[in-house]
């Protein structure tokens, strides 16, 4: 008795476990955005790049290649790679990339789509475009030191412009009150 | 007896995880018959059109139909055209309903606008995030995302790609540190300036205490000399009494040399 | 009142509440640098170019500095009353205790030296008193403005208003009969 | 179901394989812990093996989690990058272990498979904006100035 039963649980679970795979190739979902807070010229800039297989099946020779939307002119690579490979990405699995650049110059700018292209079974290409950021702003350091970058500096030489008058005169003032102060509590 | 309801209820179970793991299936090729459940949606899908979902943020999303509340949520929206002609894929909605009304809306978010162009046998991801309201942790919802698109000659489809009842749980990493930090520092602060407060206060109490007789001696303005505290003998004596004219400080200078 | 002779008038002028003109030296001298040094916050701070913002910054500083000395100045006349009143019988022992074994000198002398000692005594804790009173409370004030209730405000305005603005307020405080 | 483990068996058996590896790694990280959403890693390496595999892909172990190596193949260069959260960022070694097609099969196993080689990777730590500003420490300061030049100038009265 228990043996049917058993054999029917597989049965069963077979044929759900081959249909819900049946129709599901390899489906690459790919995104694309900023880890940064802005884009500030000549400050880091992370973008990651994440590809999602949402088929069943592994899709092999997976390249992202992001090298049209930051031409070397306008960005400097700090660390990473724009045009990469992955032979394979596993069926529910994601793989993330980093790139880590620097606009050169501030103005607007649009954040295009990386192009991605992946093989799904039977050697079928897929081209694929990821998401895109759309249109962005690169800001001018000065804009963002002004609203973000510590200042203590400014405040510390500030602190030393001020501090001899204010803090010198505090301590003569001091000095002769206390010098008083012992002559007065001597007779008492 | 006994048997076949087991059985029963076996196949029964099957089926149900079957069904469920279809409507989790993020290709919903099948989606035709998702969309005509949607009452509101006359307009379907095209059969040229794959469409998959996936959640970015909360990355078990996907799996266990939960969402934080107070923190944003993000997913991906796949789009295949397997047909010959362009697509224009123009927006998505995506919105709360009443999880045992699907027609009821609780919320309805902003469209995400692509009007992104895929060309045949070409794909694109579409991306939207949205933030569930803190004040929803703790209750099921129905989640509902629609993808807008037409074809190159005008047709309009509509493609549901995700509707399911999803959880919002409280997020309970919202307390992190930093705040509790800052929080503390607000405390510190507040105490201070109560002690400094109270200590400046009680000065002023007691200085107005001798305020009268101190005004009474402000007798001062301008370059006027000071009689007040000059020894009155000084003032009414015209007699020179002073060996050497002038200050005490060039008598003193001439004593010590 | 009897006339006074010249030579007590000398006297007299060096015990006046007026300030030496050393004391108004450093009156100047420290109004400017307080005046000078919020200029130099604005700058690294609310990032004001030097070309576009010298004009208000030279009439920024002018007018705290010349407002700052003056509330110095007084906050100075109200103090050194004070203080005389207060070092009084201090400078009394002082002097006591240096000429005590000095037989020659008669009272009267003691006492002249006593009244010149406390002049003395009561200008210099003045003048350091009322730079240190009048610093803090001008930059407390212009801080909280510049940083806090103004932040958001065009630089240049913020700037006028903060400085120039405290100073004036310090300024009509230190007008205030204590 | 039959074919999936064939066709599993038949992949297991064309593991890629690296032999003598040859490598050099450089390594970055973000440290604005203000700046950035999250701190990014990222492991650059070139690799040189003895028999020269074709299409070999790499994996990446890093405390735990095996993630797939991007290769370029222009450049022939290899590249590892994951991210974490601020709060597990703070200044700390990584060590990452590269592993072969072979080599990341093991590892799933038995955890102390050997690596074909590691690269540390040295974080420097966040800097992160300051929980009180400047400013407030400036006014603060400038307070408490105040209150002694006011207290100086009540303790005169009395």
């Amino acid at each position: 008795m228990n043996a049917v039963l058993v054999a029917i649980f597989l049965i069963v679970g077979i044929y759900a476990a081959d249909v819900g795979t049946q129709t599901r190739d390899a489906f690459i979902l790919a995104h694309k955005s900023p880890l940064s807070l802005y884009a500030v010229e000549n400050m880091d800039l992370v973008i990651e790049y994440g590809l999602y297989n949402v088929g069943d099946k592994p899709a092999t020779k997976v390249t992202i290649d992001d090298r049209h939307s930051f031409p070397t002119q306008s960005f400097d690579i700090i660390k990473g790679l724009l045009h990469v490979n992955f032979e394979k990405i596993a069926p529910g699995t994601n793989v993330t990339h980093s790139v880590v650049l620097r606009p050169r110059a501030y103005g607007m700018f649009n954040y295009t789509s990386a192009q991605v292209t992946y093989y799904t079974g039977n050697d079928n290409l897929h081209v694929s475009y990821s998401s895109a950021p759309g249109e962005g702003y690169i800001y001018r350091q000065r804009e963002y030191d002004r609203k973000f970058a510590p200042k203590y500096t400014f405040f510390l030489t500030f602190l030393a412009l001020v501090a001899p008058t204010t803090i010198g005169s505090y301590l003569l003032f001091q000095k002769s009150k206390s010098r008083f102060d012992a002559y007065a509590k001597k007779k008492n | 007896m006994k048997l076949s309801t087991v059985f029963l209820l076996a196949a029964l179970g099957f089926c149900a995880v079957y069904a469920a793991d279809v409507v989790d299936g993020e290709v919903t090729e099948d989606s035709t018959r998702a969309t005509t459940e949607d009452d509101d949606l006359t307009i379907g899908a095209s059969p040229d059109a794959a469409l998959a979902f996936q959640f970015v943020q909360p990355a078990d999303a996907n799996t266990i139909n939960e969402v934080y509340g107070g923190s944003p949520v993000k997913f991906l929206i796949g789009f295949q055209n397997r047909g010959e002609k362009d697509f224009i894929v123009k927006f998505s909605e995506t919105s709360y309903r009443y999880p045992l009304d699907f027609n009821y809306y609780l919320q309805n978010f902003t469209r995400g606008e692509y009007n992104r162009r895929v060309a045949p046998k070409e794909e694109v991801t579409l991306d939207y995030a949205f933030f569930t309201h803190e004040s929803l942790a703790g209750r099921s919802l129905g989640l509902v995302v629609n993808v807008h698109y037409e074809d190159a000659d005008g047709k309009y489809f509509i493609n549901n790609v995700y509707n399911q009842t999803i959880t919002v749980v409280e997020d309970d990493s919202g307390f992190n540190g930093e705040t509790g930090f800052m929080f503390l520092i607000f405390v510190a602060l507040g105490i201070g300036a109560l002690y400094v407060a109270n200590q400046f206060l009680s000065k002023l109490s007691r200085k107005s205490g001798l305020q009268k007789r101190s005004t009474v001696e402000q007798g001062t303005s301008g370059n006027e000399v000071d009689y007040e505290w000059i020894p009155r003998d000084i003032i009414k004596n015209s007699e020179k009494k002073s060996p050497i004219a002038g200050s005490p400080k060039a008598r003193k200078a001439k004593k010590t040399d | 009142m009897a006339k006074l002779t010249k030579e007590e008038e000398v006297l007299l002028s060096s015990y006046s509440p007026a300030s030496s003109t050393k004391g108004n030296l450093f009156f100047y001298v420290n109004a400017l640098i307080i005046s000078l040094a919020p200029i130099y916050l604005f700058y690294g701070v609310h990032q004001m170019e030097i070309a576009d913002s010298w004009i208000v910054w030279a009439l920024s500083s002018l007018s705290t500095a010349y407002l700052l000395a003056y509330s110095c100045k007084n906050q100075k006349r109200l103090l050194k009353h004070q203080i005389v009143m207060k070092r009084g019988p201090a400078v009394d022992r002082e002097i006591n205790a240096k000429y005590a074994n000095d037989k020659k000198m008669s009272i009267k002398e003691k006492e002249e030296r006593a009244l010149f000692r406390k002049n003395e005594v009561a200008d210099s804790e003045s003048t350091y008193l009322s730079i240190f009173y009048t610093n803090t409370l001008f930059l407390t004030i212009m801080l909280i403005f510049a940083f806090f209730l103004l932040a958001n405000v065009a630089p240049i305005f913020n700037l006028l208003l903060s400085t120039s603005g405290s100073a004036a307020l310090v300024a009509f405080l230190s007008t205030a009969k204590n | 179901m039959f074919k999936f483990v064939v066709a599993a068996c038949l992949i297991a058996s064309a593991f890629a394989k690296c032999e003598s590896p040859k490598h050099s790694a450089t390594t970055f990280s973000t440290t604005d812990g203000f700046f950035h959403f999250k701190t990014t890693y990222i492991t650059e390496f070139t690799l040189q093996c003895g028999n020269s595999p074709k299409n070999a892909q790499f994996f990446a172990e890093i405390n735990g989690n095996v993630v797939p190596v991007a290769v370029s193949e222009e450049t022939a260069k290899y590249q590892v990058s994951w991210v974490l959260d601020h709060a597990r960022s703070s200044s700390q070694t990584f060590n990452i272990n590269i592993f072969d097609e072979e080599g990341a099969a093991a590892y799933a196993k038995n955890a102390n498979t050997q690596p074909l080689f590691t690269i540390t990777h040295q974080h420097a730590g966040l800097s992160r904006a300051s929980p009180v500003s400047s400013e407030t420490v400036a006014v603060v300061l400038a307070v408490v100035g105040l209150y002694y030049a006011i207290r100086q100038k009540n303790d005169l009265v009395h």
